[in-house]
C-alpha cells in the first residue's frame, strides 16, 4: 500500500475540498476514514475490474452532444460533484474515484457501443449513466451479459427491474398517483385531459394516469388525451381542444422543445395558470426545463417529482451550495439531477457494505442502503432495486424555482409492475 | 401529293400545343412518303423543333395526332417511339461524354434495351462488327477508344448521327445537322448524310438553302406555327407567301 | 364529440381554431419565405437554414439581456431592435458562407445540400459551445404575450397576430424587393440565364451574395420571431428543415405566390386534422398527402410550363 | 485495328484493389483487433452496404436519395422481429400480462401479436423480408417518382420527408414497433446466441462476406451495359430516352438494389449490435450515410468501403477524447470534401496518389494518367491508349 492511499487527496482541487467539506457527512455506512490498507484489492476486486491500490474507475454515460445534452448535462454535473466529494472524503474503500466519461451523443447504438466499451475495455466498476428509456433499452442487454452496473437517474416510466441497474428516480407510479390524488382532494378536480409527448414515458405515464383516475377516483374522468411528435411546436390547435373540453386539469407530459413552444402558446392563448382554470399539472417539467421557458410563462403550474431545488432541508441546502460553487452560481437543479447525484453515494454506500466492488456483492449489499443525507431527504433502496422516496407537489413561481406545496407523509414504495395499472 | 396513300411513313394531323395560351405549333398537318427526305424551313419561332419534339415525345402535345406506320405517337413514351423506329438528333450534339466512342455506339445498338436485358447483355462478335462499320462511316475509326468529351464538335454531332444510324430507324429526324460546323466538316457532314438518307425517311430542319436543295425531296416552310407552304424547293422557292414572309418586311 | 355545446361555444372554438391554422399559416410562411428565395431564385439548397433562424434567436436573447441590464426602460420596445439586428447578422453569416462556400458550388446543386449541411452541424457545435446545450429563455415584453378577448369567448394570443403582421409584411416587402425594384429584375434575370446576364453587365457575384443574405437574413427575422412561440437551443433549427423545404417544394420553387399558397394549404390541412385526429397522425397524414401530391405533380403547385 | 476492347469484370488493378479491401476485412482487422473493436468496426460495415448502394444510385445514376436510413431500418426491423419473437417465448415472458408476445406489445395493452408479425416467426421469410420488403417500398416509392421524372433536388426532399414520416410513425404505433425505444434485447438466432464474444466474432465474417457479395453484384452492375447506361443517364438523361431507354426503369431498378443492399446492412446491423431502433430511420442518419459515401468517394464501390470505416471510426476515437469537437470536425471534413475533393477518398487516390507513384516508380517515360475521377474501381474503363 502507498501514501497516496491515505484520504488526502492530492488533485482535488480547493473549490472541491471545500465542496466536499461542506457536504454530507453521514451515510450510514460510510465511516469516516476507511483505509485502503485495510481492504486488500485482491480481496475487494476478484473479477478484473478497475481497481487498483488506491484508485477505483467508474464510467459516466451521457449525451453531450446532439438533442438530448440540453436533458443530460446537469446528470453529468451533479454525478462529478458526487464524485468530488465522495473523493474529498476519502474515497470509497480508500480508493480514489477516477472516472471515464463517455458520449453517447443522443443517439441509441453509440449508447450501446459506449457501454461496451465501458465495461469489456475500461472494466469499470460500476458506470452513473443514461437519461431517455431509449438509450436505457438499448444499454441494458449490454450491462446483464457483461454484468456491468448502471444507475440511472431518470424518473422513468416502470416495468423494468433488471438485476444490473438501480433506478434512482421515481418510477411512473411513484410519481403519478400522489400527484392526481393531490389535485382531486384538495383542489376538487374531476375532470382530466391527458397530453403527451409521443413515445414510450408520456404513454406509459398516462396508462397508469388514466386507469387510476378511472378505476381508484370516484366521479373522475378523462376527458381527452393527446399525443405530439417529439420536437413538435404548435400547440394551438390541442389549447383550442382543451377549451371546448374544459377539464378541470390539463395533465402535460411534454418534453424538450416542445415544452418551452407548449406552455408559451398555452399562456399566449389566455389561459391563465395562475388562477388555476384549468390547472395545469406536469411531470415532466423540473426546474431545468423552466429556464428554457421562462418562469413567468409557467407560472402557476403544478409539477409533481420527488425533488424541487426549493427544498428546505440541510441536506440540500448544503447542496445545492455546494453544486453552484462547482458549477456557477447561474445553476438550477432539477429532479434527475438531483437523482443523478445520488447514484455514487449510493454505490458507495453498497460498496462499503458489502466490503467490496464485485458487482455481485454490490448488487446483494443494495437493497436496504439507505441515505439519510440525500439532498430529497431520506431514501432507501428497495428490493426491486428502486428508491423508497417522497413525492412531492410544487408551484411554479416567476423566479423559475417550485415552491413546495405538497409532500407525501411516508415514503411511497416503489411498484414498477402495478397492479390493477397494466 | 396523294392524301389517301395509306403508305405514309408518317401522318402528322392538326397537330397543336399550346405553352399558357401561346400556340407555338398551330393545327399543323404534313405526311411523309417512305424514302422521303422532307426539310422544314422557316423563321426562328416558326414552330420547328417543337414539331420534332411533338413527334418523338419529348413534347406532350395539347391536341391532334401523329401516326407512325399507323401506330399513334401521341400516346407513346420517349423511349417506345425510339424502339418503333423514329430516331431523333438534337440541335447541339447530346453525346455521353464520359463514356468512349466506343460505348456511346454500344449503348444505341438495338439489343438489350430491357433493365435486365442491359444487365446482362454480351459484348459479342455482332456487336462490335457492326460499331466498327458504322464507325467507318462516321470518320470515327481511329477514335472508338476516345472518351466523347475529347471530340471536336463536328466529331461529336458525327457521332450522334453514328449513333442513330446504329439503332436503323425507319424516321430520321435531324435537327440543323452542319450548324457549326467548319467548312470542310459541313462538306464530309453532307456528304455523311446523303449516304445515310438513303432507304429511310428522314425529316431535316436546315437553315443552309444550298444544303437544303442538295438533299431535300420536298420542303415545308413553317411560320408561327402552321404550314404557309409545301412542295418541291422550286416551288416554295417561288411562293409569294414564302418571299413575304422571309423577305417582305 | 360536439354534444352538450351550445351554438356560441362551438362558433367561438372554430373561429379560434381557424385563428389558429392562421398562425402555424403565418410560421409557415415565416419559415420557407427566405428558403423560397434561396432555393427558389438561386437553386441552392441550404440545409442550414434551421440554424440561420437559430442565430435569429440567439441574437433576440442576447438584445433582450442587454436592453434588460442597460436599458430596463426601453425593454418593452426591444423585440423591433433584435428583429433588426437579427436580420443583420444572419444576413452577414449568409453573405459570408455565399462567398466561402456556396458561390463555388453553383454548378452542383446536390452538393450544395451536402456542405450546407456540413454547416448545420458546425453552427450547431458552435451555438453549443456559446450558449450551451441548454435552451435558454427569452424573455418576452409582457404586452406580446397575452390574449386579446374579441368577444366573451373568442380570445386571439397576440403573439399569434404579431406573427401574421410579420409575416405579411416580410412577404410584401419580398414581393417589392423581388418584382418592382430594379435588384430584383437582376436576380430574376441571373435565375433564368446566368450566362446571359452576366453578359449584359449585371454583376452576377454581387446579386447572388445579396440575394443569399437576405434569404438568410429573412430566416433570422423568423427565428427571432419565433422566440414567442417555440424554444431557443442548438438543435432547435433541425425540427423546422423538412417542414420548411416541403412547403418550398409544394409550392413549386422560383414562385413566391406558390410558396405562400403551399404554406396556406399545407397548415389548414395540418391544423384540421390537428383538431379532429391525434397530433402524430396529423403530422404523419399532412405530410403523406403532401408527398402524395408531389409525386403526382412534381413540378409543385405553381410552376409555369416551359417551352424547353 | 483492333485495340483491347474486352469487358472484363475487373481488371488488373481493380482485382488488386479488391484483394487489399478482402485483407483488410478478413485478416488485418481480425487480428489486430479485439472482439469488442472488431464488433464496432463490423457495426461500421452494415452502414458500408448502404454506402455502396449510394454509389450506385448517386455517383453513377445521379439519384440522391437522402431516405435510405428507410431501407436500412426496414431491413434491420424485419429481421428485429424475428429475434424479438424468438426472443419472446412464454417462459421469457412469463410476468408479462400476456406472455408470449413481445414485451413492448405487453406495455401497450396489446393482448395478441398482430397478424402482420405472425409470418415473422419464420427465419426464412425473415430472412426474405430483410430483402424483399425494403425493395417492395423502394419500388413503389421509385415508381411514383420515377416514372413523374422527379429528379434531382426534389428526389432528395421527398425521400427526405418519406425518413420523417416513417420516424414519426414507427414512434407513434410503439405497440406494433417498440416506438422510440425500439425492438431491443434480442438474443438468440435460432437458438444460437448472438451476444457471446464468439457470436459476434463470426458475426463479423458473415457480415464480411455478405459485403463483399454486394461488392460483386456492384461491381457487376457496373460492368455491364447498365452500368454505363447509368452514367450516360446521369450527364445526358434525354439522349439516353432517344436510344430508345426507358429511363425510369433503369432508375427504379437501381434504387432498388441500393434499397436491397441498405436492408441487408440493417439486417446485419440488428444482428451484430442486438437492436433497431428509429434513431436508424431518420433523416440524421440517413445524411450521414450520404456522408460516408461522399468522403470515400461518390463514384467508387470501394471507396465508400473506406470512407464509412474512416468517419465511424474517426467519430468513435474523436468522441472518445474530445466529444465537443466532434461535431466541428465532421462538418469541416464534410464541406473539405464537397469543396476540394468532390471524388473523395478514390479520387485523391486515382488524381494525386497513383499518378505521382506511377511517375516516381516510371521515371519520366510514364504517361501521366488520363484525369479519369475514379480508376480504384473502375466507373469507367480504364483508357489504353488509342491504337496507332
Amino acid at each position: 500500500m502507498t501514501d497516496s492511499s491515505k484520504p488526502t487527496m492530492p488533485g482535488v482541487s480547493r473549490r472541491a475540498v471545500l465542496a466536499g467539506g461542506a457536504a454530507l457527512t453521514a451515510s450510514l455506512f460510510a465511516p469516516k476514514g476507511l483505509r485502503a490498507q485495510d481492504f486488500p484489492t485482491a480481496a475487494v476486486n476478484t473479477t478484473g475490474l478497475a481497481v487498483t491500490d488506491d484508485t477505483v474507475t467508474i464510467g459516466i454515460l451521457h449525451s453531450v452532444t446532439g438533442t438530448m445534452a440540453i436533458s443530460e448535462t446537469g446528470s453529468v454535473q451533479a454525478e462529478k460533484l458526487a464524485i468530488e466529494q465522495i473523493n474529498a472524503q476519502g474515497g470509497i474503500l480508500g480508493r480514489k474515484i477516477e472516472y471515464i466519461q463517455e458520449d453517447g451523443a443522443s443517439d441509441w447504438p453509440t449508447f450501446a457501443e459506449k457501454a461496451k466499451k465501458l465495461l469489456v475495455n475500461d472494466k469499470v466498476a460500476s458506470v452513473m449513466g443514461c437519461w431517455t428509456s431509449a438509450s436505457r433499452k438499448a444499454v441494458l442487454p449490454v450491462f446483464e451479459q457483461y454484468n456491468g452496473f448502471l444507475y440511472y437517474p431518470t424518473f422513468y416510466e416502470g416495468l423494468e427491474q433488471s438485476p444490473n441497474v438501480i433506478y434512482t428516480g421515481q418510477e411512473a407510479t411513484q410519481q403519478i398517483i400522489a400527484g392526481l390524488d393531490w389535485v382531486n382532494q384538495t383542489k376538487g378536480a374531476k375532470t382530466f385531459y391527458l397530453l403527451g409527448s409521443d413515445y414510450i414515458w408520456p404513454r406509459t405515464s398516462n396508462k397508469i394516469a388514466r386507469k387510476h383516475i378511472e378505476n381508484f377516483m370516484e366521479g373522475c374522468e378523462v376527458v381527452g388525451e393527446e399525443y405530439y411528435p417529439l420536437g413538435h411546436t404548435q400547440f394551438n390547435s390541442v389549447i383550442n381542444k382543451i377549451r371546448l373540453r374544459k377539464p378541470d386539469v390539463i395533465y402535460a407530459i411534454v418534453v424538450g422543445g416542445s415544452n418551452v413552444a407548449f406552455y408559451k402558446q398555452l399562456k399566449a392563448a389566455g389561459i391563465d395558470m395562475t388562477e388555476e382554470k384549468p390547472i395545469l399539472l406536469t411531470i415532466s417539467v423540473t426546474e431545468d426545463e423552466i429556464r428554457g421557458i421562462g418562469g413567468e410563462n409557467i407560472e402557476g403550474a403544478y409539477a409533481c417529482m420527488k425533488y424541487f431545488q426549493s427544498l428546505e432541508n440541510d441536506n440540500n441546502l448544503e447542496f445545492v451550495k455546494a453544486f453552484k460553487e462547482m458549477w456557477g452560481d447561474d445553476m438550477v437543479i432539477g429532479d434527475v439531477t438531483q437523482a443523478a447525484y445520488l447514484g455514487p453515494w449510493l454505490w458507495k454506500a453498497a460498496v462499503e457494505k458489502a466490503g467490496s466492488f464485485d458487482v455481485d456483492k454490490v448488487r446483494e449489499a443494495s437493497p436496504g442502503i439507505e441515505l439519510t443525507s440525500a439532498p430529497e431527504g431520506y431514501v432507501k433502496v428497495h428490493e426491486n432495486h428502486h428508491l423508497w422516496s417522497k413525492t412531492r407537489v410544487g408551484r411554479a413561481k416567476a423566479d423559475g424555482q417550485y415552491e413546495v406545496v405538497y409532500e407525501t407523509a411516508d415514503l411511497v414504495e416503489p411498484d414498477p409492475f402495478p397492479e390493477g395499472y397494466q | 401529293m396523294d392524301y389517301n396513300n395509306p403508305n405514309f411513313v408518317l401522318m402528322v394531323e392538326d397537330l397543336t400545343v399550346s405553352f399558357d395560351g401561346f400556340k407555338a405549333v398551330n393545327g399543323l398537318s404534313f405526311y411523309v412518303e417512305p424514302n422521303e427526305c422532307r426539310v422544314m424551313i422557316g423563321p426562328n419561332g416558326a414552330g420547328k423543333t417543337t414539331v420534332l419534339d411533338l413527334i418523338c415525345g419529348r413534347t406532350k402535345a395539347t391536341s391532334g395526332s401523329v401516326s407512325f406506320k399507323g401506330k399513334e405517337l401521341l400516346t407513346m413514351r420517349e423511349d417506345q417511339i425510339v424502339l418503333a423506329g423514329v430516331g431523333r438528333k438534337f440541335q447541339t450534339p447530346s453525346v455521353y461524354e464520359d463514356l468512349s466512342v466506343f460505348e456511346n455506339l454500344e449503348l444505341s445498338f438495338p439489343r438489350g434495351h430491357g433493365v435486365f436485358g442491359s444487365l446482362f447483355f454480351r459484348r459479342d462478335a455482332e456487336v462490335k462488327e457492326r460499331i466498327a462499320e458504322i464507325a467507318e462511316t462516321i470518320f470515327l475509326a481511329d477514335l472508338l477508344d476516345e472518351k466523347a468529351a475529347f471530340l471536336s464538335h463536328g466529331q461529336k454531332q458525327w457521332l450522334e448521327i453514328g449513333m442513330l444510324l446504329i439503332q436503323d430507324p425507319e424516321l430520321l429526324m435531324l435537327d440543323e445537322p452542319v450548324a457549326g460546323m467548319s467548312v470542310a466538316e459541313r462538306k464530309k457532314t453532307a456528304e455523311l448524310l446523303n449516304r445515310i438518307i438513303d432507304h429511310r425517311s428522314v425529316i431535316v430542319i436546315e437553315h443552309d438553302m444550298g444544303f437544303v436543295e442538295d438533299i431535300a425531296t420536298r420542303v415545308t416552310v413553317l411560320h408561327q406555327g402552321k404550314t404557309l407552304s409545301e412542295g418541291s424547293m422550286e416551288r416554295v422557292k417561288n411562293d409569294p407567301k414564302v418571299i413575304e414572309v422571309y423577305l417582305g418586311h | 364529440m360536439f354534444a352538450g355545446y351550445s351554438m356560441g361555444e362551438l362558433t367561438a372554438i372554430f373561429a379560434m381554431q381557424g385563428f389558429a391554422g392562421l398562425i402555424l399559416f403565418s410560421v409557415f410562411v415565416l419559415m420557407a419565405l427566405g428558403l423560397a428565395i434561396i432555393f427558389g431564385q438561386m437553386g441552392v439548397i441550404n440545409m442550414a437554414h434551421g440554424e440561420f433562424m437559430i442565430l435569429g434567436a440567439y441574437v433576440t436573447y442576447l438584445v433582450s439581456h442587454v436592453f434588460a441590464d442597460i436599458m430596463p426602460a426601453l425593454f418593452s420596445m426591444y423585440f423591433f431592435v433584435a428583429m433588426a439586428l437579427a436580420f443583420v447578422a444572419a444576413g452577414a453569416l449568409g453573405m459570408f458562407v455565399e462567398w466561402a462556400m456556396i458561390c463555388h458550388l453553383y454548378k452542383r446543386p446536390l452538393d450544395t445540400l451536402l456542405a450546407t449541411w456540413g454547416l448545420s452541424l458546425i453552427l450547431q457545435q458552435l451555438y453549443r459551445s456559446i450558449f450551451g446545450a441548454r435552451e435558454v429563455g427569452v424573455t418576452i415584453p409582457d404586452w406580446m404575450m397575452g390574449s386579446l378577448p374579441l368577444t366573451d369567448m373568442i380570445e386571439v394570443p397576440i403573439n399569434g397576430i404579431f406573427v401574421m403582421v410579420l409575416a405579411v409584411g416580410i412577404s410584401i416587402a419580398i414581393y417589392v424587393l423581388m418584382f418592382r425594384s430594379g435588384w430584383g429584375r437582376q436576380v430574376r434575370a441571373i435565375n433564368q440565364n446566368r450566362v446571359m446576364a452576366d453578359a449584359v453587365g449585371i454583376n452576377t457575384a454581387w446579386t447572388d451574395r445579396m440575394t443569399f443574405g437576405i434569404g438568410c437574413g429573412v430566416a433570422g427575422v423568423a427565428g427571432s420571431a419565433f422566440t414567442m412561440i417555440g424554444s431557443t437551443g442548438p438543435t432547435a433549427g433541425q425540427q423546422y428543415i423538412v417542414d420548411t423545404f416541403l412547403v418550398v417544394v409544394f409550392g413549386g420553387a422560383g414562385s413566391l405566390l406558390g410558396t405562400i399558397a403551399s404554406a396556406f394549404s399545407i397548415s389548414q390541412a395540418q391544423s384540421i386534422m390537428e383538431f379532429f385526429l391525434s397530433g402524430s397522425m396529423a403530422k404523419v397524414l399532412t405530410l403523406l398527402v403532401v408527398v402524395g401530391i408531389l409525386m403526382l405533380r412534381p413540378q409543385g403547385l405553381f410552376a409555369l410550363k416551359l417551352r424547353k | 485495328m483492333q485495340t483491347d476492347r474486352k469487358n472484363r469484370f475487373l481488371t488488373r488493378e481493380e482485382a488488386v484493389y479488391f484483394a487489399i479491401l478482402a485483407a483488410v476485412v478478413f485478416l488485418i482487422l481480425p487480428l489486430a483487433l479485439d472482439p469488442f473493436r472488431l464488433n464496432l468496426f463490423g457495426k461500421y460495415l452494415t452502414y458500408a452496404f448502404v454506402a455502396i448502394g449510394l454509389v450506385l444510385c448517386w455517383g453513377a445514376g445521379g439519384i440522391l436519395s437522402l431516405g435510405q436510413g428507410v431501407f436500412f431500418g426496414l431491413g434491420g426491423y424485419c429481421m428485429a422481429m424475428f429475434l424479438k419473437l424468438e426472443a419472446s417465448t412464454p417462459e421469457n415472458t412469463a410476468i408479462q400480462s400476456t406472455p408470449g408476445i413481445p414485451d413492448f406489445m405487453d406495455w401497450n395493452q396489446i393482448t395478441a401479436l398482430p397478424w402482420w408479425w405472425e409470418p415473422f416467426h419464420s427465419l426464412f421469410f425473415s430472412l426474405l423480408a430483410v430483402v424483399v420488403v425494403p425493395v417492395v417500398f423502394a419500388f413503389i416509392v421509385g415508381v411514383a417518382m420515377f416514372r413523374r421524372r422527379v429528379g434531382g433536388v426534389y428526389f432528395a426532399i421527398i425521400t427526405q420527408a418519406i425518413a420523417a414520416i416513417l420516424t414519426i410513425l414507427i414512434i407513434g404505433q410503439q405497440g406494433f414497433t417498440g416506438g422510440v425505444n425500439g425492438i431491443t434485447d434480442l438474443r438468440t438466432l435460432n437458438g444460437w446466441d448472438i451476444r457471446t464474444d464468439e457470436a459476434k466474432t463470426a458475426l463479423y465474417f458473415v457480415n464480411g462476406a455478405l459485403l463483399f457479395a454486394c461488392l460483386f453484384a456492384a461491381q457487376y452492375v457496373r460492368r455491364s451495359k447498365l452500368g454505363r447506361l447509368l452514367i450516360a443517364m446521369r450527364d445526358q438523361e434525354d439522349r439516353v430516352r432517344f436510344s430508345g431507354y426507358d429511363v425510369a426503369s433503369f432508375k427504379i431498378f437501381v434504387f432498388c438494389l441500393g434499397a436491397a443492399f441498405a436492408g441487408i446492412g440493417g439486417a446485419m446491423f440488428t444482428l451484430q449490435v442486438g437492436f433497431m431502433s428509429p434513431t436508424l430511420v431518420g433523416i440524421v442518419p440517413s445524411i450521414e450515410m450520404v456522408i460516408f459515401a461522399a468522403v470515400g468517394g461518390r463514384l467508387s464501390i470501394l471507396g465508400a468501403v473506406y470512407g464509412t470505416l474512416l468517419v465511424n471510426w474517426a467519430k468513435t476515437t474523436f468522441s472518445e477524447s474530445f466529444p465537443e469537437l466532434w461535431l466541428l470536425g465532421l462538418g469541416a471534413l464534410f464541406i473539405a470534401v464537397v469543396m476540394t475533393f468532390p471524388n473523395g477518398l478514390a479520387g485523391l487516390w486515382s488524381e494525386q496518389i497513383m499518378p505521382r507513384a506511377r511517375k516516381l516508380f516510371a521515371g519520366g517515360t510514364a504517361r501521366p494518367a488520363p484525369a479519369s475521377p475514379d480508376t480504384a474501381a473502375g466507373l469507367t474503363q480504364p483508357r489504353k491508349a488509342a491504337a496507332e
